[in-house]
């Protein structure tokens, strides 16, 4: 299967790893991602208000272009996600979202929402499938516990996201168990770590941080793993001494498929 | 404010209806940012119903919401408040000069390891 | 020339409002074949109506216009005014200018247009009209009660009483329903089951009344006092003539994996077991999916426990066909799954119970003996909260949850609260409400009791989320009186879930031809005025099979319809509904469409000698049993030749009003 | 053919099968074929040639009541459709039929050799592909497809669906034709369009009844257009609703029942192509319903008298239509 | 289509006595309001609309015809709905043929708590109705042109 990737601003830059070890793991894997050309930033929220048209644009571009290949459209990054799935749906479903868009972007064909959004996750369980995964991994990460963090974007609005159970998701958890490592289950993974506030009122996010932290640690964890470079950022950098380590799901993946030993073989 | 933001506009930029709401305050009970705020979602939703859209205007709470999307799931009646706290901040943000942060305050706030991602999030919430 | 007479109904102002009803009495007056228009205020009063029984005589009129409600409310009326004035009632056509007409318009210039177009149709129908006869039928003297909880158990003995047979279909093992498994009852505090159980037996032992349990309704047919029901009673594996009920099968079968129904999962039972200890049947079942004579083909032990031998993995299903005048829904309700709102931790601690669950855990024959304890761990829960309205009162687009109140929820949460209090002084109880809701008789005392005189908190908001945090339950919720965030470190999570159809009912209800809402409630024939009859005749409504009720407003609905099933059943012979289809054997071309399309078998053929212009001598032509006919016209549409027509609604009537409408 | 079928029927008559036939005979010109009762003796009026088009299924109704042995009835293959149909509605007595099944390679439409500018036709002979032309003036030879009848060009096929024994070769004259291509074209105007077209063919009627007159699927004791009781005719008659809707209700009281022999548009005199309105209802039903073909067996139960829970809406018809 | 500012549409609903008819009489008491235009046949069941009666109505001038009939699986005879669903198919595809615009018919399931429903359907379908403006005579058919 190929797959149009949009990789988003931030996996060029401050997650470079999160994008990196997801392209390696997809090709041992036999998943083609094909990056899409000349792809913009998606805008990093999704614009709620329904007469904001100029915002939504980028995203169509990619969406369209996916479409054009006949290909569905890969995201890693979970607000690059949230942002381009939740403006398909707008274009699926809201004829005046989708004239105004259309008539400005004056397309062949009008897009009208034809392209299948999917996250990396979505693809390891739909396409992959987390049993094939499981014989495909190389360095099972035994007894190590681990505690997904959800956070917000990836799962709602449920409605339209359709990711996962809103509210007991099991994704990342069967992930976890694939590679071989023992899911934590803790209350704070599908609640905000407040990454939005953690540049203007960071008191404001370490708090919600702790919360997380504490938590998912109380809950025997040893380590946090995410999707999105900004919780990533926020559970960090906004942790306080005792935090757990926070990596992203693609480099236990990377790992756990013995990558590393490859490339250091090679 | 030169031009009296009315409710009828905030309601035609989000697409709520606020009446839909039964004031069982489940917006607030699971908003994390609840503490940081001086109106709570659930006011928002009977503020703009009975017109108090200036007050809001003027509140720190649209600043302060994560958009996390918690009121909006968990919303019994599908108000969605998290659309209209956004509208009153656009509503804001749209007068000439009311941007609540432009490029010139992005350095102040930087760290090394901030993703671009937060800052692309920062313009596009506060930044006309 | 026919004699028509016009009477426009004023309705007080409620037509009068938006309708000139005296310029439609003057318009009508110079249509074609009307002697006779007047308005009066009220034509269904008994002025009203003598009004149009003088017309009738002085004009001698042949038909009869009323122009006024709906014809659902008083078409009946007026026609009986019209025979008691020597006129055929079918010669009564209604205008329906107050539904259709003046309450939803607003000009009176509007109104009053269409009010005269309404009226124009309904004289050109009854001009076409023709006397009707209606035929009669016989009744079934025994009436089918589907349900065996204290609503159908009530209908039942009332109906016995009064003398006639009546059979309970229960899709369970034993009669008794939800209310069995209830601890107390509000706002009284007795004991659920020691009121209920008297009652269990006076149905097992009432000579009228005849117990299918564990049987379910398979199909039926027919009509108002003559119903075929086809019963499946399923296999119990278990002889019910020879089981004494002594229980010593339920204590040695080895198996213990099947979850017990009665207290809601939260304990197992035996693959053979006696639902609770009152059961009605007392006799056991056999649980094919966890008995290990049906897994494995071995043990068997129960079978060589049995001293009276009742145990038979031999039976057979066994089907049922019986004949009924009236039938009686009671299929009552279940809560809906509280794991759709698992922002409330229902599917991820044991200590997040609903509220049914609640009741077995505070019952004396529940799984903990009757003391409250945490299903995790067994502890005493010294913090409880409780969520009102989850999945009640939700908006339509919401993802989850019903739009209705569920009525019952408000009153015994205050209830358990209460209980709690008193047994457990030490508990602190926390209630999260949006309203109470308490009309009812005492009902309101008894909530203030809980937060007067028991110090239940009672917190005027909705929780957003419950956490798991060890062995606690992170309440996080809003108080919107104190305009705060709360957060309450709870051991036990109860959820008041909304209540909802039994998930039979559906079936059941497309089987019977009875309407039903989008929530799958039964729909009653009148919201007011026949609430607990089905638009379909002879089939009645007990119970919260047509909307929430409480324990008293159920066994006052099942009497109610217990009442009218006597006042069916004594009736002799039912007059059917004259409005049926008859085949014009002139025209008829015998081709059998018409039966094809017949949902009762109302048709049938036969070669009759005919003498008519086109033809002459021995033809096959369809023959239209009224009684067993409904009229519903399916047939006269197939007819190429429009031999089949309708009495009431024929092709010739309705091409009137379309005429009329149309003009 | 004549011959070995005149033959064959009076072997069964001699053997007490029947002692009448429904078959064709000569009309006014030797062109004109007319359904024709016939005894033994008078069978040398019988004819079976190319231009015994008339589908004669319908014939057999009013002879029912009559008939105490058995009637022969000669039935080509499209025709066999219609009677098993009329089998199906009970309107002829299996039993009461012995039902010879005649070849047919296809039938003439003489008014199609007319059109080739042939006048003062005296006689055809057929000749495989080809037919000669005596006419007053002298012979023309005409490929035999170019002059078929119309309702020939969309042959069902040589198949018999009914019969007791079959006499002489039969051809399929389709040639693979798609006789939906019309309805389909139809289909695709604008809704405008299509009420001009239809209202310039309609307009032509005379209401001369010959469509229902032949129609096997008309055959109703009495008429509805003929019943002053039904509301459908209507006293003040001239361009009053039976009048201007006949066609429309014809074709809805046939819908289902139809089986596309094209009878109404063949002796429609004034060349109206009824058999589009017919055609229009079976196209849909096979669309909506599953292919149906009226008449391929007796017992059938049609389209619109049965039902599956999961038909589509009626939306449908806007959802595919074209309005513009 | 020309219009004219007088027009007013002619539609006729015809309903199922069990099913809209009530759920028409519940908008009533409901007071939710539809356009007057909008006259109720009321009819035992859908089952029981003849095609004639909707031909004779677009014959007299009718603008919209529309059959509200009970929910299929709902109804009060067991199988009359889903013998008018197809009869109606049939029939609109033909007077779709025929030049109607399929917009002007519609068939439409409301139960009798569903007033509001009932009341949205006739809005609704008035609206089409007055967007498409005065309907083409069904009776020309067979006058001759002009």
């Amino acid at each position: 299967m190929t797959y149009s990737y949009f990789p988003g601003c931030t996996l060029k830059n401050k997650a470079k790893d999160l994008d990196r070890y997801g392209r390696l793991s997809a090709a041992a894997l036999g998943v083609e991602l094909e990056e899409i050309e000349e792809w913009q930033c998606c805008g990093a929220v999704y614009p709620q208000a329904s007469d904001e048209i100029a915002t939504r644009l980028s995203s169509v571009r990619a969406l369209n272009a996916a479409k054009e290949k006949g290909q569905p459209l890969l995201t890693l990054c979970s607000a690059c996600h949230h942002v381009i799935k939740r403006v398909n749906h707008d274009l699926a479903t809201n004829a005046d979202i989708r004239t105004k868009v259309n008539n400005y972007l004056e397309l062949d064909t009008p897009y009208q929402g034809e392209t299948k959004v999917l996250h990396y996750l979505e693809m390891l369980r739909d396409e992959v499938g987390f049993d094939t995964l499981k014989k495909a991994v190389k360095n099972p990460m035994k007894g190590t516990k681990i505690a997904a963090y959800y956070g917000c974007l990836l799962l709602r609005p449920s409605g339209v996201m359709s990711f996962d159970d809103p509210e007991n998701p099991s994704i990342i958890e069967d992930f976890i168990r694939a590679i071989g490592a023992e899911p934590v289950i803790y209350s704070q993974r599908n609640e905000c770590c407040g990454g939005y506030m953690a540049m203007e009122d960071k008191g404001a996010a370490q708090d919600r941080v702790e919360k997380i932290h504490d938590s998912a640690r109380k809950a025997g964890a040893e380590l946090i793993i995410t999707a999105c470079p900004l919780c990533m950022y926020n559970l960090d950098v906004n942790g306080k001494e005792n935090k757990l380590p926070v990596k992203y799901f693609t480099e236990l993946l990377y790992r756990a498929l013995g990558l590393e030993e490859a490339k250091d073989n090679v | 404010m030169s031009d009296k933001i009315t409710k009828e506009e905030i309601l035609r930029i989000c697409n709520v209806q606020p009446k839909k709401c039964m004031k069982c305050g489940k917006c607030s009970g699971t908003c994390p940012a609840y503490d940081e705020m001086d109106y709570h979602p659930h006011q928002f939703v009977y503020m703009v119903e009975h017109g108090q859209i200036e007050k809001l205007m003027a509140s720190q709470s649209i600043y302060k919401c994560l958009s996390c999307f918690a009121c909006l799931e968990r919303c019994p009646r599908n108000v969605e408040p998290a659309k209209l706290i956004e509208a009153v901040r656009l509503a804001v943000i749209r007068q000439q000069g009311k941007n609540h942060m432009t490029e010139n305050d992005v350095p102040a706030l930087l760290d090394e390891e901030l993703p671009q991602q937060a800052i692309v999030s920062s313009m596009r919430k506060y930044k006309k | 020339m026919q004699k028509i007479g016009v009477f426009v109904c004023w309705c007080g102002s409620n037509i009068a409002a938006t309708v000139d009803v005296k310029a439609v009495a003057n318009a009508m007056r110079s249509e074609p074949g009307v002697v006779y228009s007047t308005d009066y205020q009220y034509m269904c009063s008994e002025n009203g109506q003598n009004l149009i029984k003088d017309a009738i005589r002085d004009y001698k009129l042949d038909g009869v216009v009323v122009c006024s409600c709906s014809p659902r409310m008083h078409e009946a009326t007026f026609r009986k005014t019209a025979l008691s004035a020597g006129l055929n009632p079918y010669m009564v056509e209604i205008a329906n200018i107050r539904e259709q007409c003046s309450w939803i318009h607003k000009d009176m210039e509007e109104g009053t247009q269409k009010a005269m177009v309404l009226a124009r149709a309904a004289i050109a129908k009854v001009k076409k009209n023709a006397p009707l006869t209606a035929g009669t039928t016989p009744v079934t003297k025994r009436a089918l009660v589907i349900g065996g909880g204290i609503a159908g158990i009530q209908t039942a003995l009332d109906v016995a009483d009064a003398g006639y047979e009546v059979d309970i279909v229960e899709k369970s093992p034993t009669i008794g329903g939800r209310m069995a498994q209830l601890d107390k009852t509000f706002p009284t505090l007795d004991c659920s089951a020691c009121i209920l159980t008297p009652k269990m037996v006076e149905a097992n032992q009432h000579e009228n009344i005849h117990l299918i349990t564990y049987a379910e309704l398979e199909n039926v047919s027919g009509f108002v006092g003559n119903f075929t029901a086809r019963i499946k009673k399923k296999a119990r594996y278990v002889d019910e003539t020879k089981c004494t009920g002594c229980g010593i099968c339920t204590e040695k079968c080895p198996s213990r994996k099947g979850l017990n129904a009665f207290n809601m999962g939260l304990n197992t039972r035996g693959a053979v077991y006696i639902p609770f200890a009152q059961a009605i049947p007392n006799v056991a079942v056999i649980d094919t999916e966890n008995c290990l004579h049906f897994k494995t083909g071995k043990c068997g032990i129960c079978q060589k426990n049995c001293s009276a031998g009742a145990i038979n993995f031999e039976q057979k299903e066994e089907i049922l066909e019986r004949k009924y005048g009236a039938i009686i829904v009671a299929t009552g309700f279940r809560p809906i799954d509280a794991s759709a709102f698992d922002e409330y931790a229902y599917t991820q601690s044991k200590d997040v119970v609903t509220s049914l669950e609640l009741e077995r855990l505070m019952n004396a024959a529940g799984p903990t003996g009757g003391v409250l304890l945490r299903p995790s761990d067994g502890e005493h829960p010294k913090e409880i909260v409780f969520i009102q309205c989850v999945g009640s009162r939700c908006s339509k687009d919401a993802a989850k949850g019903k739009e209705y109140c569920s009525k019952i929820c408000c009153m015994y949460t205050a209830k358990h609260a209460m209980l709690i209090r008193e047994k457990y002084p030490d508990t602190n109880v926390h209630v999260f409400y949006i309203d109470v809701r308490t009309p009812g008789k005492n009902f309101d005392e008894f909530y203030r009791r809980a937060a007067e005189q028991y110090g239940v908190d009672y917190i005027k908001g909705m929780v957003g989320k419950v956490s798991v945090e060890g062995k606690k339950l992170h309440v996080q919720g809003s108080d919107l009186i104190s305009n705060e965030q709360v957060h309450i470190d709870a051991d036990l999570v109860v959820l008041a879930t909304a209540i909802e159809p039994d998930p039979t009912a559906r079936s059941i209800g497309t089987m019977l031809t009875a309407s039903m809402d989008t929530n799958d409630f039964f729909t009653e024939a009148h919201p007011k005025l026949r609430p607990v009859e089905s638009p379909t005749a002879g089939i009645f409504l007990s119970g919260v099979c047509q909307g929430p009720k409480d324990i008293p407003e159920t066994v006052a609905q099942a009497g109610a319809a217990a009442s009218k099933v006597i006042g069916l059943l004594s009736k002799k012979e039912l007059v059917g509904n004259p409005c049926v289809a008859h085949a014009n054997e002139l025209l008829c071309n015998g081709c059998s469409q018409c039966e094809k399309v017949c949902p009762y078998g109302a048709i049938t053929y036969e070669d009759k000698e005919v003498r008519g212009p086109e033809f002459r001598g021995t033809k096959r032509i369809a023959v239209v049993n009224e009684a067993i006919c409904q009229g519903c016209g399916a047939c006269t549409v197939t007819c190429p030749s429009t031999a089949m027509d309708l009495k009431g609604f024929s092709n010739n009537q309705i091409m009137e009003e379309v005429d009329a409408i149309c003009r | 053919m004549q011959r070995e079928l005149m033959e064959r029927i009076r072997a069964l008559m001699d053997k007490g099968v029947a002692d009448q036939v429904l078959a064709w005979k000569r009309g006014e010109f030797f062109y004109d074929t007319e359904p024709a009762i016939l005894t033994k003796d008078e069978l040398g009026e019988m004819v079976y040639d190319s231009f015994c088009g008339p589908n004669l299924s319908k014939y057999l109704i009013k002879e029912m009541p009559k008939i105490e042995n058995k009637i022969l009835a000669l039935i080509k293959p499209c025709d066999s459709y219609s009677l098993n149909q009329l089998i199906t509605e009970h309107r002829i007595d299996r039993d009461k039929v012995y039902v010879i099944g005649v070849g047919c390679k296809g039938k003439i439409d003489v008014d199609k050799i007319r059109a080739k500018g042939v006048s003062g036709i005296t006689g055809v002979d057929e000749n495989g592909d080809k037919i000669t032309v005596h006419t007053l003036y002298g012979d023309t030879t005409l490929d035999r497809k170019d002059v078929l009848l119309g309702k020939c060009l969309f042959c069902k096929g040589k198949e018999h669906r009914i019969a007791d024994e079959t006499v002489g070769e039969s051809e399929d004259t389709s040639e693979g034709s798609d006789r939906f291509e019309m309805v389909k074209k139809l289909e695709q105007m604008t809704p405008d369009e299509r009420f001009s077209f239809w209202r310039k063919e309609l307009s032509k009627c005379i209401r001369c009844n010959a469509c229902r007159n032949v129609c096997p699927a008309c055959s109703c004791v009495k008429c509805v257009f003929d019943n002053p009781n039904t509301g459908v005719q209507n006293k003040a008659a001239a361009n009053e609703f039976e009048e201007n809707l006949f066609h429309i209700i014809r074709a809805y009281h046939v819908a289902g029942r139809c089986t596309d022999c094209g009878e109404c548009s063949r002796v429609c005199p004034q060349g109206i192509p009824l058999h589009l309105l017919n055609r229009k209802f079976i196209s849909d039903i096979n669309e909506l319903y599953g292919t149906y073909q009226a008449g391929e067996c007796a017992g059938q139960r049609h389209p619109l008298i049965d039902y599956t829970q999961e038909d589509s809406e009626p939306s449908i018809v806007h959802e595919r239509g074209n309005n513009g | 289509m020309p219009m004219n500012q007088e027009w007013k549409p002619k539609i006729v609903a015809f309903c199922c006595n069990w099913c809209s008819y009530a759920g028409a009489d519940l908008a009533g008491s409901s007071r939710l309001s539809y356009p007057a235009d909008v006259k109720i046949i009321r009819i035992p069941c859908s089952c029981r609309l003849n095609p004639l009666f909707i031909l004779r109505a677009f014959q007299r001038g009718a603008d919209g015809v529309i059959l509200c009939g009970c929910h299929p699986g709902d109804c009060h005879y067991s199988t009359g709905n889903y013998y008018a669903r197809r009869r109606m198919t049939a029939l609109f595809g033909m007077l779709s043929y025929l030049g109607i615009d399929s917009r002007r018919t519609r068939v439409e399931w409301v139960s009798a708590a569903e007033g509001a429903k009932f009341a949205e359907t006739m809005n609704d379908f008035a609206k089409t109705i007055y967007a498409l403006g005065e309907n083409v005579k069904l009776e020309d058919l067979r006058c001759k042109e002009n």
